[in-house]
């Protein structure tokens, strides 16, 4: 997690600065057809537009409270339970043939399913969402209660706390960092999912729902506009969370060597 | 109150102590020394309930204790992985006063105190990363201090201080420990220090490590670093005990180390 | 005395074994309690499912492992896509990832491209990807990699980045070479984060194995899948999750088998004797 | 969706429910739903209505039985498979559209020359946006009829209608099955019409309905028939006058004013009759999609009392 | 060769060392010595580069250095966190000699050369973790005297082992030394010690640190254990060195610490 501040934010602009110009001139010079795959600079002027559009404002505020919440769900869920099957063995042993059988399970097939459990859209999305951002949580979870140092948890052990508490003040705190990642990584996942499940499953909202929209008229630049208004979301989130563990994870950052 | 009964350890098929006997009065402070991987910290972490012995009991007041014993402090030798660096070194030492019932307010002032007592009231708000080792040393040292505990086992405590603050550590614990009856089992390679702060010296064999020696300290008087360290019957008793610690140290014959200098 | 070590060991496997796994018989009993009860078509008791899968997949010729002909015209080139895509996003995503955990001006330069691309759903970039690479298996390859690169790559991104700085001071210290210093302290260091990335990842590839053959494809298991959803053949998706399910688990076990020789130092180092 | 209201809001006496979600594929033949929301022909009836986007008939069966939508515009040939699937009971409460020329059209690539008529689709890759569907149901009519066979799983390819261009020009598929806009688009993009698809078996072959569950029907008859009424009235609208039609697709789909004015529209139907639900009975078991004997009774809901 | 100029270093705004100055000769062992966080792992981190010092420079034969001076080699005070967890104690201590381009055969040699010099030959094999704290110290030195550098600096490296195998390490450590004619910059607690193993033992005062001492030690012949410790001038060093420390000790003072034992 690089210290955010202004020299890096300037880079990061020169960097997306490059790209795109990059991408441009690609496209200017016949690199694709132009017809099929529009310009950069036409697909950022939609997206642009976009934010001025009711209409996508309506679904992306859908969009963004669904997400918001598929991630608080995910956190609810994968973190407790990645504590309690890092911590206890046999019980990670017990329902690790559970877990792999349903990770690899994509949420396209199991979308038509899943609707049917659910009279409400919303309810569906979210879970879509929450079952494929459950895993690095939980993944990551796991591996860094593993990866806490075993002296840590005997010292407050020693002291005569008990399990919960060496979950609590020791186990989470400690793993906090590796926790961290994976819900970096549920965060995108969950936009991924929230999307894709409008995508897949309409519904009268939703910026998945406004691209299928768009769709219907062939309005590529529409299209990719939106597209990469969920990108953009995906960039501010990222930059908000890793705000976020720069705040509350400064003595890991002290214990880990600085990047050259 | 403390009672090893025939306690083993073994590590894979590594035998780290071998039946170890040893009885522990309530108030009694018991020095233990040996050689460098006799055991010493394997002996510490299976009364700490830490680690499961392979063989023998460990009991307290008469019974057998499994897991850790209630109302133990520990001050690991590894100090700097036992603090935690999410928390200033108030906040370390006043986490476990949390057992203790204590709301905040008094957690603080009593881990303020803890370490004030061993020199660093101005340090309390700095983080372990942020301290030099003997810093860290003595932040972990007032933890177990602070909580007041009947038994303290302590591994190494002193060996990243300068000589003088050493002296005053010694003397702090000994005198919070009789001021609150603790019972303390320390682990020291220094043999001085040993003779000084025991009431008993035991001394271990080099790995496996069995019980070899075992002194009763039988100085006149409160202690006092100058005074005492200075009885004739202190400079015999660590004559005897550094003689019983060099003839178990397993290098001398087997790897040739050292030989050239003498 | 020996012969009764071992024998005993056998039977402690045993149980282990007994103990490790109860929970499938466990869930298979009470899903078949529970859509027996239902009766909804959309949910078909699992013994019907194996019967499907069976009839599908599994009534071949012995020389053929019993998988029949219409099994491994599905599963070959899909899993070879798995793989390979899988790999590739393997090598890259850690490579990229060390790039920019330990150069810092490169990670501040391309951070918020990457931030960007990975919140895309891979749905999205499909139409994109056909613009770009054309043909079949390379977009499809194209869409794996695209679609799992990103926990390896953000969990070798921390992991570089959260070496303990004792390690590294070290390696500086004494002068390792710039390869010593990657190949024997950064990556060692980095590897259980990098391992819980590529396990992530192993598990997405056969998501994105499915997600790569909606679109544009006539061949293996995706579209299969795709075939029976169209098709209101509901056993026949729910094969298909068991397979994708079965296949989870099997990559997962040959997963933990390397992980386990790889990161043996870390288990043994963070256990609590 | 939306909490059932057991008192209604209109002068129709007590709607069962009078908030109603109805899924539409954005594509003309849902044109009627809007024409009847911009000219108020719900609110005249008492009920709430609100568009839910679909992907397509079968995305919106499970929703349909689940009951996060109360209707669906859904074409016949996917709904036949469903309702013989078990997937769920159906009843088409008004039919909404037949197929005109040109609606649905098979192109290939303008400078392939392997391929100029339905005849040439032997063996070759040719891409719908649906599987099991009228698509494919054109398709290989079409063919047939032109003495090819078409192997349904070697040859049919799904994607999205606008991905298609694409993968004609990379030669993903040699031909494409595609609606407007997408005909005129590809078209300007160099590829050029092979067959129409919907002309010889399949002319004027009904597409797409209404549809609800059977179980809605009978729990809500009031709605249902207040339902059937404002949608008459808009489908009646839409038949007569192309202008309506023309007014209300850029206003639920991204089809712009320019590109409604001149594509080929199919015919709206102003009236729900088993006889032309029966021919799409009788076509798919003709194609062995569904067996013979498949009873389209079950499916016709009853007409609407007049008001 | 060695030469420090007005070197000073700030922790944010808390000056930890203070223009320090000091001059090392090639060959000259200098030990510091001062009380605990009065900032000598500060300077000894400056000297090897991995801090930029805030102010003042490092001049090594001349040469102001910019990072990790060339032929260096540290024991670090926390040896526990400077040992690799996924490497045997031999391939730890192996690892540096990549640099000195010799193939594995004769890394591993001399790895176990060093190990077997202090006292490990039997846990060449064994990893960090399976050893004790004076083991893990003990192989951090075989890791630096196997590595013959120009300039070695250590950080109470002996800490953690009992007195004997302490005795045997100091004199290990001048043997090799002197061989390879290295310059040694040894921290350490043990005032006898600095006096023992160094040619001139350097006090720092209280934080911030500064030199308040440098005392060159001239002692007659090769030294022992035993008789250089019973020299007059080793006596009367010791106690100079004792006063130095303990008249810059900051606790006394401030805090009361200790005030009830004297
Ligand atoms: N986790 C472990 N796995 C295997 N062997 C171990 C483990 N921990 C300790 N040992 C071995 O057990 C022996 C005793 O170790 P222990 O830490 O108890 O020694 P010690 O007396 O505390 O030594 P020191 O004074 O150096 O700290 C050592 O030889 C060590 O190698
Ligand atoms: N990373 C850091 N951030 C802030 N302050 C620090 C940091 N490292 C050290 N300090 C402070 O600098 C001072 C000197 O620390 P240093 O580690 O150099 O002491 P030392 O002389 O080695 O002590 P010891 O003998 O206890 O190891 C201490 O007061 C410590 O609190
Ligand atoms: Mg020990
Ligand atoms: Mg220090």
């Amino acid at each position: 997690m690089p210290k955010v501040n202004g020299a890096s934010l300037l880079r990061g602009l020169i960097g997306t600065a490059g790209l795109l110009a990059v991408l441009e001139a690609a496209g200017r010079l016949g690199a694709w057809d132009t017809e099929r795959l529009p310009l950069v600079s036409t697909v950022l002027l939609r997206a642009g537009e976009l934010l001025t559009d009711p209409e996508f404002l309506v679904s992306a505020r859908s969009s963004l409270t669904t997400w918001a919440l598929a991630l608080l769900v995910t956190i609810a869920i994968a973190v407790p339970a990645g504590l309690l099957l890092g911590m206890v063995k046999p019980a990670e042993m017990a329902v690790r043939p559970l877990i792999e059988f349903l990770r690899p399970i994509p949420s396209v097939a199991l979308i038509p399913l899943v609707i049917l459990l659910y009279s409400e859209t919303t309810h569906m999305r979210i879970t879509v969402a929450v079952y494929a951002a459950l895993w690095p949580v939980l993944i990551n979870t796991i591996y860094g209660v593993r990866d806490v140092d075993p002296l840590a948890k005997e010292t407050l052990r020693s002291f005569g706390f008990g399990p919960g508490s060496v979950a609590y003040r020791v186990v989470l705190p400690g793993a906090a960092p590796f926790i961290a990642t994976g819900i970096r990584l549920a965060a995108s996942v969950a936009i991924v999912l929230v999307v894709t499940s409008e995508l897949i499953a309409g519904g009268i909202e939703g910026v998945g729902v406004y691209i299928t929209i768009a769709q219907s008229g062939n309005r590529l630049d529409l299209m990719i506009g939106a597209t990469i208004l969920v990108g953009l979301f995906g960039i501010l989130v990222n930059a908000l969370l890793v705000a976020g563990e720069n705040r509350l994870f400064r003595w890991h950052r002290a214990r880990a060597g600085a990047a050259t | 109150m403390l009672e090893l009964v025939d306690l083993s350890h073994t590590y894979g098929s590594y035998r780290a102590i071998d039946r170890v006997n040893l009885k522990v009065a309530q108030g009694e402070v018991v020095c233990i020394v040996g050689p460098s991987g006799c055991g010493k910290s394997t002996l510490l972490r299976s009364i700490a309930g830490l680690i499961k012995p392979t063989g023998g009991t460990v009991l307290l007041d008469g019974k057998p204790v499994a897991g850790s014993p209630e109302n133990l402090a520990v001050v690991f030798q590894d100090y700097s992985r036992s603090l935690y660096p999410w928390m200033s070194a108030l906040a370390n030492v006043g986490l476990p006063l949390r057992r203790r019932g204590l709301d905040k307010k008094r957690r603080d002032a009593a881990a303020m105190a803890a370490l004030e007592q061993v020199g660093l009231a101005g340090a309390a708000a700095k983080y372990p990363w942020e301290m030099s080792g003997g810093m860290q040393q003595r932040v972990s040292i007032a933890r177990a201090l602070a909580y007041q505990p009947k038994l303290l086992l302590m591994d190494e405590p002193f060996g990243s201080v300068d000589a003088q603050t050493r002296e005053e550590l010694e003397d702090l614990t000994l005198r919070v420990c009789a001021h609150h009856g603790m019972t303390i089992l320390l682990i020291t390679h220094d043999v001085d220090e040993s003779v000084y702060v025991g009431d008993r010296v035991v001394v271990l064999s080099k790995a496996p490590g069995t019980v070899v020696g075992d002194l009763p300290v039988q100085l006149p008087g409160p202690r006092d670093q100058i005074h005492t360290r200075e009885l004739e019957a202190f400079v015999r008793l660590r004559a005897e005990v550094g003689r019983l610690v060099r003839g178990m140290t397993p290098h001398r014959n087997t790897h040739g180390f050292g030989v050239e200098t003498r | 005395m020996a012969s009764r070590q071992s024998g005993g060991r056998h039977v402690r496997r045993a149980t282990s074994g007994v103990l490790r796994f109860w929970i499938v018989p466990v869930t298979l009993v009470l899903w078949e309690l529970l859509t027996r009860v239902t009766e909804s078509p959309y949910f078909p008791p699992p013994s019907r499912i194996a019967t499907q899968f069976y009839d599908m997949w599994l009534s071949g010729p012995a020389s053929q492992l019993l998988l029949t002909e219409s099994a491994l015209d599905t599963f070959g080139p899909s899993l070879g896509r798995l793989l390979a895509g899988w790999t590739i996003a393997g090598v890259l995503g850690i490579a990229l990832g060390v790039a920019l955990g330990r150069i810092r001006g490169l990670a501040e330069y391309t951070d918020p491209v990457l931030q960007f691309l990975r919140a895309l759903p891979p749905p999205l970039l499909v139409p994109i990807f056909f613009v770009l690479f054309k043909i079949g298996t390379p977009t499809q390859l194209a869409v794996i990699v695209f679609g799992v690169i990103w926990p390896v790559l953000v969990n070798t991104t921390d992991g570089v980045r959260a070496v303990d700085k004792g390690f590294l001071e070290t390696a500086r210290v004494f002068q390792f070479s710039r390869y010593d210093i990657l190949r024997r302290v950064i990556l060692p260091s980095a590897m259980p984060k990098i391992f819980a990335g590529l396990r992530l990842s192993l598990s997405l590839a056969l998501i994105l194995m499915v997600v790569s053959e909606l679109v544009g494809s006539n061949s293996g298991i995706g579209y299969s899948l795709l075939y029976a959803q169209q098709s209101y053949d509901y056993t026949g998706v729910w094969a298909h999750i068991v397979l994708l399910g079965v296949l989870g688990l099997l990559f997962n076990a040959l997963f933990l088998v390397a992980e386990g020789r790889v990161l043996s130092w870390h288990a043994n180092a963070r256990r609590n004797v | 969706t939306g909490e059932p209201e057991s008192s209604a809001t209109g002068g129709s006496g007590g709607l069962e429910k009078s908030a109603l979600t109805i899924g539409v594929v954005a594509v003309p033949d849902a044109a009627p739903i809007q024409i009847a929301l911009d000219r108020g022909f719900f609110k005249e009836e008492g009920l709430d209505v609100k568009i839910s986007v679909e992907v397509g008939g079968a995305a919106a069966t499970p929703k349909l039985v689940a009951g996060q939508l109360d209707a669906m515009l859904g074409n016949y040939v996917a709904l036949f498979l469903a309702q013989q699937a078990g997937a769920g009971k159906f009843k088409v409460v008004a039919d909404s559209y037949q197929a005109a020329p040109d609606n649905f059209v098979i192109m290939a690539k303008g400078d392939n020359a392997a391929i100029n008529t339905a005849a040439d689709l032997a063996g070759k890759k040719i891409a719908v946006n649906t599987l099991n569907a009228i698509g494919t149901l054109a398709v290989t009519a079409t063919a047939k009829v032109a003495g090819v066979t078409i192997n349904e799983k070697e040859q049919y390819v799904a994607m999205p209608l606008p991905e298609m261009g694409a993968a004609l020009e990379t030669g993903t598929v040699d031909a494409i099955w595609v609606a407007e806009p997408f005909i005129s688009a590809n078209a300007k993009a160099g590829a050029k019409k092979v067959a129409d698809s919907m002309a010889g078996p399949l002319e004027n072959f009904p597409i797409a309905g209404w549809v609800m569950t059977d179980k809605f029907t009978s729990e809500n008859p009031k709605t249902v028939a207040a339902f059937q009424r404002a949608l008459a009235k808009a489908q009646t609208l839409a038949a007569s006058d192309r202008k309506v039609v023309e007014e209300a697709l850029p206003k639920y789909t991204k089809i712009d004013a320019a590109t409604a004015a001149v594509i080929a529209l199919g015919t709206y139907s102003t009236s729900l009759s088993e006889a032309r639900l029966q021919r799409v009975a009788d076509t798919l078991t003709e194609y062995g999609m569904i067996p013979a004997g498949f009873d389209v009774k079950a499916l016709m809901a009853p007409a609407a009392p007049a008001q």
